[in-house]
């Protein structure tokens, strides 16, 4: 057997990301057990990136030069997993990359962003998650649900994903005047403001319906009180980032109820892990008895990086790194989170080589009865296969 | 006066009786350090690069701080700044790496002019605040730079670094692969910014307005009427400092590859870990951030899997440093032996007239 | 219309980061002692308050209530025993002693809360309006600046009314002179953090529940508050409540333009008001 | 027994010694007097006394107690009050702010109160919103003295009150110190105007070089002794 | 024509008038007392003369060119070199380096054309076993010899004393008047506030006393001295 296959894994376990990595040890845990199980003989080393692109670039160095690592693994917001993939780009070290949508991943690692003729490929870098096209898709499918006057309020940060989300060529606008919505965008905001009072008086004075955007939780927060204040009540409110989490949910009080966000994975997926058999139900379950705290949808992404992790090791001789490279671009696994295969399905052409998309769907947070909310999936237009929990419904 | 120029035989010196054989240490140590990537791994090349960056804007820092009487908690804005105008060299307008790492140090003496011009109008606490703020306003509108990918951030074209300048020459030369031979530039060229920056603090101390600058600190208000001009003096040094901050900061973002306005900005990164390196090694010394980026790098190599543990035992040390021993390690160390490895001091060595000759002005008793 | 609410609301901002900012001018003006933890006392606060309301059940209001004295005593021993100890001529020993306190705040946070963003939950309140002819005001924030007022004001009651006052004042002055009039500074300079801390716990009330807040989002209200008191003038508390008011509606009037001047709008009035005015709008004739 | 007394007081500003084995006394209700030349170490006397620099526990004695190494707050609270050289008035106080800042480390219930005070210097009253530094050199050194008072120490320790103020003024504050004596308080003056000293003192002591080279009653000292004590044998 | 020459100098404090329409000349090498109370404003006249406070209005004149808005460092160049009457040394410079300091800078020179001449003034002042301690170290005295050292070491034309001999003993005071008058006679013109009045009137020639920031007397020693409002509002001898 010899020596261990090294596995190098970069995510944000401190720091205002941790709640993406609270799932991490419980995972890992897990990929151990199951691959010892299986005979197979693996180490994975573990790296805090502390939400901080400076340290995650510096730690993925000292997996490649230090550990020397035989796969770099990184999950979490491109404040993450942008510095590890350019790292391991430069090393030409192979890396996969999830939880990211891939335009901000993509893009957001080219050195001139705002020109598509310049973008090229990556050779050693992949990445699966999906994209803002199947946010949109998703979206525009629940407004499409209910009656509204199309005119759609932006709230996009001067972030990773805000520039994505908001931008004039692959995000949100050439898409919603396609389908028909206006789209009312009064330009990119900082984080962590504490008055959205001039967004405000102008969806307001539009009288948008609907208010979309990705936002951090603490802004969403500012931004929704904010609104109630002013009288401004759209009747849908779909927003990424921001109530990913039932903690940044639950802390709106009562008016969270029927929010509205994007959902990559839930425990109602209909998928399982090719790693250890068990489905989308039973992870969620097994991290609520170990933990003690609710399913999350990152979740599902961290243990499918680990299969997919296993799935190319078993197909290349690990020491290699042009074979595993090759091997990653070759895959073609059913994981926890769906398939996974860098086939370039549903990509422009300049991102195929280097990004593989998983299914997306929408969902709402509905208030339970007796405090709490649970995350329903009201829309599969997108992925018939994932079933839907109810049917979108107008805020109150 | 004339005549009490003729007889009298002074010297002056600031040699103590070990500086000549630190000297020759260091310069061992400094051979030494080139030649390391020769016969250590690339993880230690690494480390050593980490180390001598840090150094570099400690030594800035103290520079201000400790020998300037300047307390910046701005030095962010320079660290940043000039890693921007690295990227803008490279990215967009096709410089070598090399080159626009020169260009990112003049940036930053260029940021500097107005910086100064408005800081250098308040005092004490207010210029440490207003420090702070510019450096907000230069992250906040490097921010709105679209062409650098605005707050996303955007990353060096792949290859630009492997092309740079001597890259190819010393993989060649060592037989080393591309990447690797990119850290080991880096990291002489790190070296060479920690030794020159050393230099030129220890050439400016032991001049003329090394003792100009001791003096502002020590009393401006005396210093000006013995004529020394404070602001030209602190202007200088705030210019140099800013100087030598961009060059390391872009030099960092030259190895990093990739820059966000929040990563290149970062007040922890860049000056908080910074500061703890001055206090924790000593301030107003060459020798103390020395010292510090050592014991911080203990530290950091110890503490890191501990999360939060990390930072928040850095923070009780160096609370704890500066409030029982503010000189810190170096200076507990220099007190005990009196050890000085840059020694700055004057000394005046010599015999004074006989006592014949100084009659006509002491008079007789 | 939508001008007048712009700085309407502005101005309401400007009552929290007068908020925020109060304390920070106590401390500063009777000891020159700039204290970068400042930031995350508010936070620790909010997390106190927020304890005390998960645990205890309590309102929250009744929980800051609750709050105060914890924090003054807090505040007074953290001068008394560590802070005292800093303060001389040179700025750098306070400023280094309380960036490092900041970090072990932070992230004695961090390790006891961990990262999640939470909440204090005011209920129906976080919502509620007041609507005057065609704008409309959160009571939150119209609460906020009143608070803002009233801190204010007792401050100026306390300073300018009290023997404390006096006492502070004159400890400010000259405090080996105001040893020989019976003032030990040392309990002078703790009282006077204490009841910086009173401050901070109202500030961290309207922080907790005006949004999401983490162990590490401190610093980033610091600056605001920091730019409010030299705005004002050192020692001066209607000057901070001018100096939040003056940054809350630049940020407001730059965000109405266009979002992403916000912040830097703020950062920019207080470029050109130091530009002006070196010493703030209010500075003390003696310093 | 004394009020209060020094034992072989000796005072030092680092390693500089200012002082050298310093005898003094004070008996309740007394006033004395001390002189002697610039540097003489007069006010670094007081200063001891007063708690400003801390000595041997055993130097200063109080009523009984040993007040040496007390601080200047807790000699307040024992009953000795000082008005400082150079008036040290509090500059973001207004007069009568200064004055009820003297009452913080107050002691009983004397006879000092504002409107004592007020009496005691009719002038203050009418200047008693405006900042304490507005005032003249004298009417500064009138709310300084009024300061002192207001704690109703049992010793008031005045360091240099008529320093650099014109004749007229020195007149009217000494014209004060018969009235703050009928309050039964005991007095130490440093002054420099050795005829005004000799004038309100029961006793006085003469230093040089932080000794006491001459002690004795106004009667009994004449003006070349003084002469000789205040500027040492070589004087001109 | 006069080395210094002050014409119409005010200054206030807020309400407080330091200095009154003071107007006196001073000749290249006289040697100038200048007496007055305590806040007189004699302290504050120097500053003015040297720059460290800015006049509100009047002139002042050095060596005949108008310095009234001259910064202190330009004023020291020119030749006016001054001690501050609460000592103001450089205190983790040494002895030496204070001088050095002050002898490259005042005179525009390096360190090494000076060094020789400040080793001298160390000499000269009864610093020189200090030289190599750090001025922070010294005593009292040692910083008002320091303050008169460092004021050489500018190499100045003009000379402004600010009581640097109160609390000296009667030998160390009769040395420090043999120093001064040494400097003196190397035509060094000297303005000296003093309230040791007999060392004072062992070396001025001439006397101003001032009063509230007003010039209240100006002329030779003896005359000063036996004017009524000397011997009442300074002396304090009953008239
Ligand atoms: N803070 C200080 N540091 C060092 N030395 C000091 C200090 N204060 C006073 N001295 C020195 O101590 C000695 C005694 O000073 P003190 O002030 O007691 O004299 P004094 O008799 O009150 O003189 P004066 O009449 O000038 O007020 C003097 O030599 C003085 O220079
Ligand atoms: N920077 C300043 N701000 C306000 N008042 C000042 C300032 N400097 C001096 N004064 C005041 O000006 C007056 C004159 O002071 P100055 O020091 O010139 O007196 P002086 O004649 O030198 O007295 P002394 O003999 O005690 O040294 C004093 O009342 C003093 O308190
Ligand atoms: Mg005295
Ligand atoms: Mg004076």
């Amino acid at each position: 057997q010899g020596a261990p296959i090294k596995l190098g894994y970069v995510s944000p376990q401190t720091g205002p990301l941790a709640a993406f990595a609270e799932a991490d040890k419980f995972i890992i845990d897990g990929f151990m057990a199951a691959t010892k199980a299986a005979g197979l003989n693996y180490e994975v080393v573990v790296k805090d990136s502390q939400s901080n692109p400076n340290r995650a670039a510096e730690v993925a160095k000292e997996l490649i030069v230090s550990d020397e690592v035989n796969l770099v693994l990184v999950a979490s917001t491109p404040e993450t997993t942008n510095p590890v993939a350019t790292t391991c780009e430069a090393e030409e070290v192979p890396c996969i990359s999830t939880a990211a949508p891939w335009q901000p991943w993509f893009i957001g690692q080219q050195a001139n962003p705002g020109d598509p003729a310049s973008w090229k490929p990556f050779n050693s870098v992949f990445h699966f998650f999906w994209g803002l096209e199947d946010v949109i898709a998703v979206y525009t499918n629940m407004w499409g649900q209910l009656e509204t006057n199309k005119k759609v309020g932006g709230l996009f940060p001067n972030d990773g994903d805000g520039n994505a989300w908001g931008d004039k060529a692959v995000g949100f606008p050439p898409v919603l005047e396609k389908l028909g919505y206006s789209l009312n965008d009064p330009g990119r905001y900082q984080n962590l403001t504490d008055d959205f009072s001039a967004q405000i008086n102008a969806f307001k004075s539009d009288g948008s319906d609907v208010i979309t955007g990705v936002m951090i939780p603490p802004d969403f927060t500012t931004f929704w009180n904010q609104a109630q204040q002013q009288g401004f009540k759209p009747k849908v409110a779909s927003i990424g980032k921001a109530i990913l989490f039932p903690q940044a949910v639950e802390a709106l009080g009562k008016n969270g109820h029927n929010l509205s966000c994007e959902v990559w994975w839930s425990a109602n997926h209909p998928f399982k892990s090719s790693l250890t058999g068990q489905s989308a139900g039973e992870l969620a379950e097994g991290f609520t008895k170990a933990t003690g705290r609710p399913w999350t949808q990152p979740i599902g992404f961290v243990h499918a990086l680990f299969e997919v992790a296993v799935d190319v090791m078993k197909r290349a001789d690990p020491t290699d790194s042009e074979a595993v490279i090759a091997a990653i671009a070759a895959s073609n696994i059913e994981t926890i989170v769906g398939k996974v295969a860098w086939d370039g399905a549903n990509l422009p052409p300049f991102a195929g080589k280097n990004v593989a998309k998983t299914p997306l769907v929408g969902g709402q947070w509905r208030l339970r009865e007796g405090g709490g909310y649970d995350l329903v999936i009201v829309d599969n237009q997108t992925a018939p296969n994932i079933p839907t929990g109810g049917k979108m419904e107008a805020i109150g | 006066m004339s005549d009490h120029l003729s007889a009298s035989s002074w010297t002056v010196s600031t040699r103590t009786r070990g500086s000549a054989v630190s000297m020759l240490a260091i310069l061992a140590l400094v051979a030494l350090a080139f030649a390391a990537p020769l016969f250590v791994s690339r993880s230690v090349v690494q480390d050593l690069f980490f180390i001598l960056t840090m150094l570099v804007l400690a030594q800035c820092w103290n520079l201000l701080a400790g020998y300037a009487g300047l307390v910046s908690v701005g030095q962010q804005a320079f660290v940043g700044f000039g890693a921007y105008a690295m990227f803008a060299g490279v990215s967009l307008l096709g410089m070598d790496p090399m080159a626009a790492i020169v260009l990112g140090g003049l940036a930053a003496l260029a940021l500097s002019v107005p910086t100064a011009f408005f800081v250098f109008r308040l005092q004490g606490a207010y210029f440490a605040i207003g420090t702070w703020v510019i450096a907000e306003i230069v992250r906040l509108s490097l921010a709105q730079w679209k062409a650098l990918g605005g707050g996303t951030g955007t990353s060096l074209p792949s290859g630009a670094t492997r092309d740079m300048v001597g890259v190819r020459f010393v993989a060649d030369l060592l037989g080393v692969r591309g990447p690797q031979a990119t850290d080991i530039v880096c990291y002489w060229l790190a070296l060479l910014l920690a030794v020159v920056t050393i230099g030129s603090i220890y050439k400016l101390l032991r001049s003329k307005q090394g003792l100009g600058l001791a003096a502002v600190r020590d009393n401006r208000e005396a210093a000006r009427s013995v004529g020394v001009d404070p602001t030209w003096t602190k202007s200088f040094v705030y210019l140099v400092a800013a100087f030598a901050t961009g060059l390391a900061g872009a030099l960092i973002y030259v190895q990093k590859a990739r820059i966000s306005p929040d990563a290149a900005f970062s007040v922890p990164d860049w000056t908080a870990y910074v500061i703890f390196i001055v206090v924790i090694g000593g301030i107003g010394t060459i020798e103390g951030p020395i010292v510090g980026v050592i014991v911080f790098y203990i530290l950091q190599n110890m503490l890191a899997d501990y999360g939060s543990w990390y930072l928040l035992i850095l923070g009780l040390i160096g609370i704890l440093i500066m409030l029982f021993a503010p000189r810190g390690l170096w200076g507990l160390f220099a007190d005990r032996t009196g050890a000085q490895l840059f020694p700055v001091r004057r000394i005046l060595a010599g015999q004074p007239k006989p006592p014949a000759q100084t009659q006509d002005i002491r008079g007789s008793d | 219309m939508s001008w007048l609410d712009t700085i309407l609301q502005g101005i309401l901002l400007g009552g929290l980061y007068a908020l925020f900012a109060a304390g920070l001018a106590l401390v500063f003006g009777i000891m020159r002692l700039v204290n970068l933890a400042h930031g995350d006392l508010i936070v620790l606060a909010a997390f106190l308050i927020l304890v005390l309301v998960s645990a205890l059940g309590l309102n929250p209001f009744i929980a800051a209530a609750v709050a105060l004295p914890v924090m003054f005593a807090l505040g007074w021993a953290l001068q008394f025993l560590v802070l005292n100890r800093t303060l001389g001529k040179d700025i750098l020993p306070p400023l280094l002693v309380t960036f490092g306190l900041s970090v072990v705040i932070q992230n004695g946070l961090l390790e006891g809360f961990s990262a999640d963003s939470r909440r204090i939950s005011a209920g129906a309140l976080e919502t509620a309006s007041i609507q005057i002819g065609p704008i409309s005001i959160g009571t939150m924030p119209l609460l906020t600046f009143l608070s803002a007022v009233a801190v204010i004001v007792a401050l100026n009651l306390v300073f300018y009314r009290t023997s404390l006052g006096r006492a502070f004042r004159a400890t400010s002055d000259d405090s080996a002179t105001a040893g020989l009039m019976g003032i030990r500074a040392e309990r002078i300079f703790a009282t006077a953090t204490g009841l910086a801390m009173m401050v901070v716990t109202i500030a961290a009330l309207y922080l907790g529940t005006r949004a999401n807040f983490d162990p590490t989002m401190g610093p980033a209200r610091l600056i605001y508050a920091f730019e409010a008191v030299i705005i004002g003038g050192l020692g001066s508390f209607w000057g901070t409540l001018a100096g939040g008011i003056i940054i809350g509606v630049a940020q407001t009037v730059g965000a109405a333009i266009n979002p992403e001047w916000q912040i830097l709008a703020g950062h920019i009035a207080f470029l050109l008001v130091l530009l002006v005015r070196p010493r703030g709008l209010f500075p003390r004739a003696v310093d | 027994m004394a009020l209060l007394e020094t034992h072989g007081l000796t005072a030092f500003y680092g390693d500089f010694q200012a002082l050298f084995g310093v005898d003094i006394a004070l008996d309740e209700g007394e006033t004395v007097a001390v002189i002697g030349a610039n540097g003489a170490g007069k006010s670094t006397l007081l200063r001891s006394i007063s708690g400003l620099i801390r000595t041997m526990p055993g130097q200063i004695r109080f009523d009984g107690r040993e007040i040496g190494a007390l601080a200047a707050p807790d000699v307040l609270q024992l009953g000795i009050a000082m008005v400082p050289e150079g008036r040290r008035l509090f500059p973001s106080l207004s007069v009568e702010e200064n004055l009820l800042i003297g009452r913080y480390g107050r002691v009983g219930n004397g006879a000092w109160s504002l409107d004592g005070i007020y009496d005691l210097f009719p002038v203050l009253k009418e200047r008693r919103h405006q900042p304490g530094t507005a005032l003249s050199g004298g009417q500064q050194q009138m709310v300084a003295i009024g300061r002192g008072l207001m704690s109703n120490p049992r010793v008031l320790l005045c360091d240099e009150v008529s320093l650099g103020l014109a004749p007229v003024v020195v007149r009217d504050i000494y014209a004060a110190f018969p009235k703050i004596r009928a309050t039964g308080a005991s007095i130490v003056i440093i002054e420099q105007d050795i005829g005004q000293a000799l004038k309100v003192a029961d006793r006085v002591y003469c230093m040089m070089e932080g000794r006491v080279t001459l002690s004795g009653t106004p009667a009994t000292l004449s003006r070349e002794d003084i002469h000789a004590a205040y500027f040492g044998a070589h004087a001109r | 024509m006069p080395i210094l020459a002050l014409d119409q100098v005010s200054k206030s404090f807020g309400a407080l008038k330091v200095a009154d329409t003071i107007s006196f000349a001073l000749e290249k090498g006289e040697a100038l007392g200048v007496i007055g109370p305590n806040g007189a404003g004699k302290s504050t006249l120097f500053n003015l003369i040297t720059g460290n406070i800015r006049v509100d209005a009047g002139t002042i004149r050095f060596d005949g060119e108008d310095v009234t808005r001259q910064p202190p460092m330009a004023r020291c160049l020119a030749g006016v070199g001054r001690t501050f009457q609460i000592p103001q040394p450089f205190e983790k410079l040494t002895v030496f380096e204070n001088l050095l300091v002050a002898g490259a800078f005042g005179s525009r020179k390096t360190e090494k054309e000076v060094g020789d001449r400040c080793a001298d003034i160390l000499v000269e002042t009864g610093l020189y076993p200090k030289a190599n301690q750090p001025a922070g170290s010294l005593g009292l005295l040692q910083r008002k010899r320091l303050e008169l050292a460092r004021a050489l070491a500018t190499d100045p034309k003009i000379l402004l004393l600010d009581e640097i001999a109160g609390g000296l003993t009667e030998g160390e005071c009769q040395e420090l008047v043999e120093t001064i008058r040494a400097i003196h006679r190397r035509g060094v013109s000297i303005i000296w506030v003093e309230h040791v009045l007999h060392a004072l009137n062992s070396v001025v020639s001439r006397l101003v006393v001032l009063h509230f920031g007003r010039v209240i007397g100006d002329g030779d020693p003896e005359t000063i001295m036996a004017s009524r409002d000397v011997r009442e509002i300074y002396l304090g001898i009953d008239v």
